[in-house]
């Protein structure tokens, strides 16, 4: 086992399956010759060469256009998304497209890529480098949506969804690229998908997060251990599909739930998680559930800090719960 | 320029078969009669269709069709040249292509009723085939995007090395898609073995191509991609064969892709859903009607001694008997199962789906269910 | 007064704004000389002429982008989507710019303009003309929502949106662009944009829903009177932003909730909607609230009926919440 | 070709001065010796505040800079000619456009950070400013997207019969986005009156041009949209000019859009978050240091006996004041006020945003407040 930050990280799942399966392509913008914006890449087209790892014109319609294609003949692409708030020029190629071309073709051909991208704010990227969109490819059947909080999982979930049979997109938490550090295992290992992770276990409040926000649900859960509050805190891992039965079993268990993520509240997925306990513990629920996310606007640049959902704003969601 | 084809990178247009079935001084058919034949068959087969089925429409009996009638040799030509390990990309009004490739007819027909066998599984509109069978892909709505996934998968041919070609087509207000700059883009950066094939009939739905673009052929757009661009008269079987022949071999023998615009006309609306009258003359369709691509063959063929009235009252009788028994299975057939309805979404049916199958299964169903 | 249908009250809804004002710019595919595909544009370009009728290249985004130069030039630009499904290669264009341009520019310029679109399924449309996207539009922080039910609300919300200081992205239900027929008053009048109709009272369940959808909740609250249930129905009309008193007054009254919408169901508008409704009278919920919507899946052609969320799968849902 | 200009529509490249500050024979400058020494001091201001930007940022007291270090010719060549009544669409790098367009230098330092004074309201990254007094718009991240916008813009003053030309830049990388095809085509198809200008500065981060497209020219592109399509050195002071006043003197008599590409080469890393020497070697750069834009114009003014070394330490030594005082006032000014959040978002605040910003008003802070 090494230590390493999530860079790092996804580096060295990109390095063990890129060794192990020779169909996988990397491509986007700047990923080849830089290594990529944050340097995720590097070092992977020196060992893999130039027609594994590919520099692309600045055009991410062109880079997951290309990429459904390559699929269909049976290369598995990785392209790379910059920033995730850049992913919008491909976004009728990722619904209409990667989305929908296996139920489309009655099941003949499949768009199976990954598509790596950058998330999230915290970087002092403003309006165009901080934005959290799952919840747009949530909505869009067809399409699984990943994001590791730590090294660890980074590494196996980005195994696992490369070799998932499905297009995965995989949300890389930014603020935490170099931040979060830990022991990853050497070589070839999977984390599986649709499978959440009680971090902290706890009897009054569960409190549900993913990517960057986790750590701040975690200290806002001490916090309220100093106040009294006993929270259990779940890692997503997966956003979809699912991890339905840890979750209802949590809340079930607390009959209380926060849910925290940097998106905007209004049709964030927070709802979505929200109603989905209300269908399967709504009985066991105590208290109205709480959202604590972004605001509804644009993400801005100096007040960012007061924009995210951190551990300041879970606190006192996680006491007012617990005390209804 | 030979008879075989053109190399010249330019605004010429190539023609070789005259409207009077006459060939252009110094060129030559470039096939054989008997290829002829089979694609003069296969041409007036795909008119019967599209005509049939349109009738079929108008009865309500299928939802919709969109056809190729006065575009059969921009169409059949350039599917024509693909070898059989060669990969195409569809638009959506080339099921002419599909039947030439080896799809059956009764696999078009069950489609077209989206019935349970239908290959897409009763799942997309009609002529929204897919036929990995023929090597032939999925037909998606959105204007252009396959142009991107033709260009990738002539790129991954590049990349592992297969001698492959891939043929893509597109009507001319494709290229004012975001995926036209995108594909074309890539194809010129990437030298792929690809042949991208403008289908210029004049038209997007109501827009002409003058409405779409101020450049001054739709070819000029393939040049400043660094993609080699030809022209040819869509209308002109051998033209188009010999254009299209010329990129295959050219990019099998990795020079890279090329850019053909095919001029030619859309005899019809856009589609059953669609009156031209609201902004077309008649009198518009008029010189068309000389330029007929099968008329010209067919004249070429009995000018060959190949052809005559009673070959054609035999193709149309046989091909009316073929055709009224596939309608008949096509339109008998069941209706997709009702839990097929969740599968494929992903390769395996997940707990949220398998739960919204299981209630839809349990449930009430609409009035009037069929 | 006149009776009209939704095609023929957006078109009149046009021209009275047209006349009135002329900085009013329509533009689309196939909106000038064919008059739109449903035929909502027709004739327009005959009275106002060809600077301000237009038909546009194949390009969603280039409209959309294009509309953004305008309206920061003082036009009022009417955009037409030919389809909902076709709105993703303008996408980029709606979220990053259209969305945001007045918060970013700290109010200097905004993008003040309607974008028309139809949408939704029962028209045998398959995956690419049926689709019903409004919650990828709704989680956008930036943008109005709206989606009228009948002609006079068509032509009155209409006239609202286009003279609303915002963008409002202006959803037509296809289904009912011709079988919605009613009593269109003439000339000028506004229907206020945010403010929902309770358009049947009752006492039991409130069922929220909009558009096409409208006529099945109706027509299942009607049979759940049969059964001795009563069903409260509200048109939502705008979507974005909500009416929220108007919902939570009726869902404190009767504590039961099912909302109904045609898109897939998961981070569907109804996630958000049901989350709401439980911060504001999570108190007063006598049973779970229900989604009853279209499934996760693309939307199919032949089993499009399966598919829809028509009354026959509302009304059990109504009945099923009432006797919790 | 003239000296005030090229009506040319091809792929050769306009220069009028040598990087020696001399003349190409049969040409002029075009400006007065005032005028250029306008623009020399524009240009020197410009880099001057690049160079003290960057220094900020690696002092940790800004959190972002892109320059124009190379490219100053072209970005104030270019606005220099358009009018007090057109209007300009910024790529990112062209500030020191809007300071000669009449955005206050303070006005600049307060959007690089941030602060309440900020037009953008401390809401965007620095360099995304916004500058509606100066006819200049808002700076999105987004590539290409303003080229539609500048297209749309220019379009609508066409329709209002108004006398005004848009201006816009944008990267080559940008040619390779769907806006650039977009707002190209639109440009064409309706005859905008714009100047668009490519600032072909050899890279997109770290991919040159080369990897971008494979087109022979960027203006080639241009070309096949039907609008007018010119090259000039782009670190040609008096070239820029030139190609773009003939430009606006077109547009205004209503002949329509003009696409320039301007060959100039980015001198920096793409950013203070960029390290070139990841990708580029050193050698690269020394062609192009001895094509430094400001250093031909000095020579020139030099040649003319219109400047000295006196002048430039008097230049600099005001500047240094000016910007050293814009500074400290930037940096001292409050943040914007937590309220402020949620303004603009509508044009009125909507309930769900009242009640987010009650709450975060009423609410804990986080740590370490600022
Ligand atoms: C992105 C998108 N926008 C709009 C449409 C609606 N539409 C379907 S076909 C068509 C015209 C296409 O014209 P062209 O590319 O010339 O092909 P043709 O139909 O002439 O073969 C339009 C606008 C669509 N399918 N996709
Ligand atoms: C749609 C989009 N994709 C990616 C990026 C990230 N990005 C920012 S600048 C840039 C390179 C732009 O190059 P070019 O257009 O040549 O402009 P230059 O920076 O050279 O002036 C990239 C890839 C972005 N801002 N927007
Ligand atoms: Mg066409
Ligand atoms: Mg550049």
């Amino acid at each position: 086992m090494a230590r390493m930050n999530m860079v790092q990280a996804v580096n060295d799942g990109l390095r063990v399956e890129m060794r192990r399966d020779s169909r996988i392509v990397v491509l986007g913008e700047d990923v080849a010759k830089l290594g990529g914006v944050f340097r995720v890449t590097q070092g992977l087209q020196k060992e893999f060469g130039e027609d594994r790892v590919i520099d692309t014109p600045l055009a991410e319609g062109g880079i997951i256009g290309a990429a459904v294609g390559m699929a269909m003949n049976g290369l598995v692409p990785v392209p790379e998304i910059q920033f995730s708030d850049f992913i919008f020029p491909a976004y009728d190629q990722i619904v209409s497209e990667v989305a929908k071309l296996r139920y489309r073709s009655g099941g003949e051909f499949s768009s199976k890529m990954v598509i790596r991208t950058p998330v999230g704010g915290g970087i002092r990227g403003g309006h165009y480098h901080s934005q959290s969109p799952e919840s747009l490819f949530i909505h869009v059947a067809g399409l699984k949506v990943v994001c590791p909080s730590n090294p660890h999982d980074a590494k196996g979930l980005l195994i696992s969804s490369i070799r998932d049979p499905d297009p995965v997109l995989f949300f890389e938490p930014k603020r935490i690229y170099r931040a979060a550090k830990g022991e990853v295992p050497e070589g070839d290992y999977e984390v599986p998908l649709s499978s959440a992770a009680v971090v902290r276990e706890g009897t009054q409040v569960t409190v549900i997060a993913w990517g960057a926000m986790l750590y701040e649900a975690l200290e806002a859960a001490r916090q309220a251990e100093a106040e009294g509050v006993s929270a259990e805190v779940i890692d997503l891992r997966t956003l979809w599909p699912i991890d339905l039965d840890t979750l209802s079993a949590s809340v079930r268990k607390t009959g209380r739930l926060v849910v925290v993520h940097e998106a905007p509240k209004t049709c964030g997925f927070g709802a979505e998680i929200v109603s989905l306990m209300l269908e399967r513990a709504f009985w066991h629920l105590a208290a109205p559930p709480v959202r604590v996310t972004g605001f509804d606007t644009p993400f801005p640049y100096t007040l960012e800090m007061e924009y995210l959902p951190l551990a300041h704003r879970i606190l006192p969601a996680i006491l007012e719960t617990a005390r209804v | 320029m030979t008879a075989q084809g053109t190399s010249s990178d330019s605004d010429d247009v190539l023609r070789i078969l005259r409207p009077d079935g006459t060939i252009e001084p110094g060129r030559a058919p470039g096939l054989t009669v008997a290829e002829v034949v089979e694609l003069y068959r296969a041409m007036v087969r795909t008119r019967m269709l599209d005509e049939r089925l349109v009738m079929l429409q108008r009865q309500g009996r299928i939802g919709f069709h969109i056809g190729s009638l006065g575009e059969e040799a921009t169409v059949l030509g350039t599917a024509w040249v693909m070898r059989p390990q060669d990969f195409i990309f569809p638009c959506y009004r080339e099921f002419g292509a599909a039947l030439l490739r080896g799809m059956t007819l009764q696999s078009y027909l069950d489609n077209m009723f989206g019935n349970g066998r239908d290959l897409a599984k009763g799942r997309q509109m009609p002529d929204h085939i897919t036929a990995r069978g023929a090597r032939f892909g999925s037909v998606s709505s959105p204007i252009g995007t396959q142009i991107t996934h033709a260009v990738g998968y002539a790129w991954s041919c590049k990349l592992q090395r297969q001698d492959v070609v891939t043929l893509v087509w597109f009507g001319d207000g494709a290229t004012s898609s975001s995926e036209f700059h995108n594909g074309m883009n890539f194809a010129g950066v990437y030298q792929v073995p690809a042949l991208l094939v403008c289908r210029n009939n004049g038209w997007a739905i109501s827009v002409p191509t003058g409405g779409q673009t101020a450049s001054e052929s739709i070819a000029e757009k393939g040049r400043a991609y660094g993609v080699r661009s030809v022209r040819c008269d869509g209308n002109d079987l051998f033209a188009v064969v010999a254009a299209g022949r010329e990129a295959v071999a050219r990019a099998s023998r990795g020079e890279g892709p090329t850019f053909l615009e095919a001029l030619t006309y859309r005899m019809s609306g856009h589609s059953t859903s669609d009156d031209p009258n609201a902004y077309r003359l008649d009198d518009e369709l008029e010189p068309w009607k000389k330029r007929d691509p099968i008329a010209r063959v067919r004249a070429w063929l009995v000018g060959q001694g190949a052809w005559d009235d009673g070959l054609d009252a035999e193709l149309e009788g046989s091909f009316d008997v073929e055709v009224k028994a596939a309608i008949a299975s096509a339109e008998e057939a069941a209706r997709p199962e009702l839990s097929t309805l969740f599968d494929d979404v992903y390769a395996q049916l997940p707990a949220h789906l398998r739960e919204q199958r299981d209630q839809l299964l349990r449930g009430p169903r609409p009035a009037g269910d069929h």
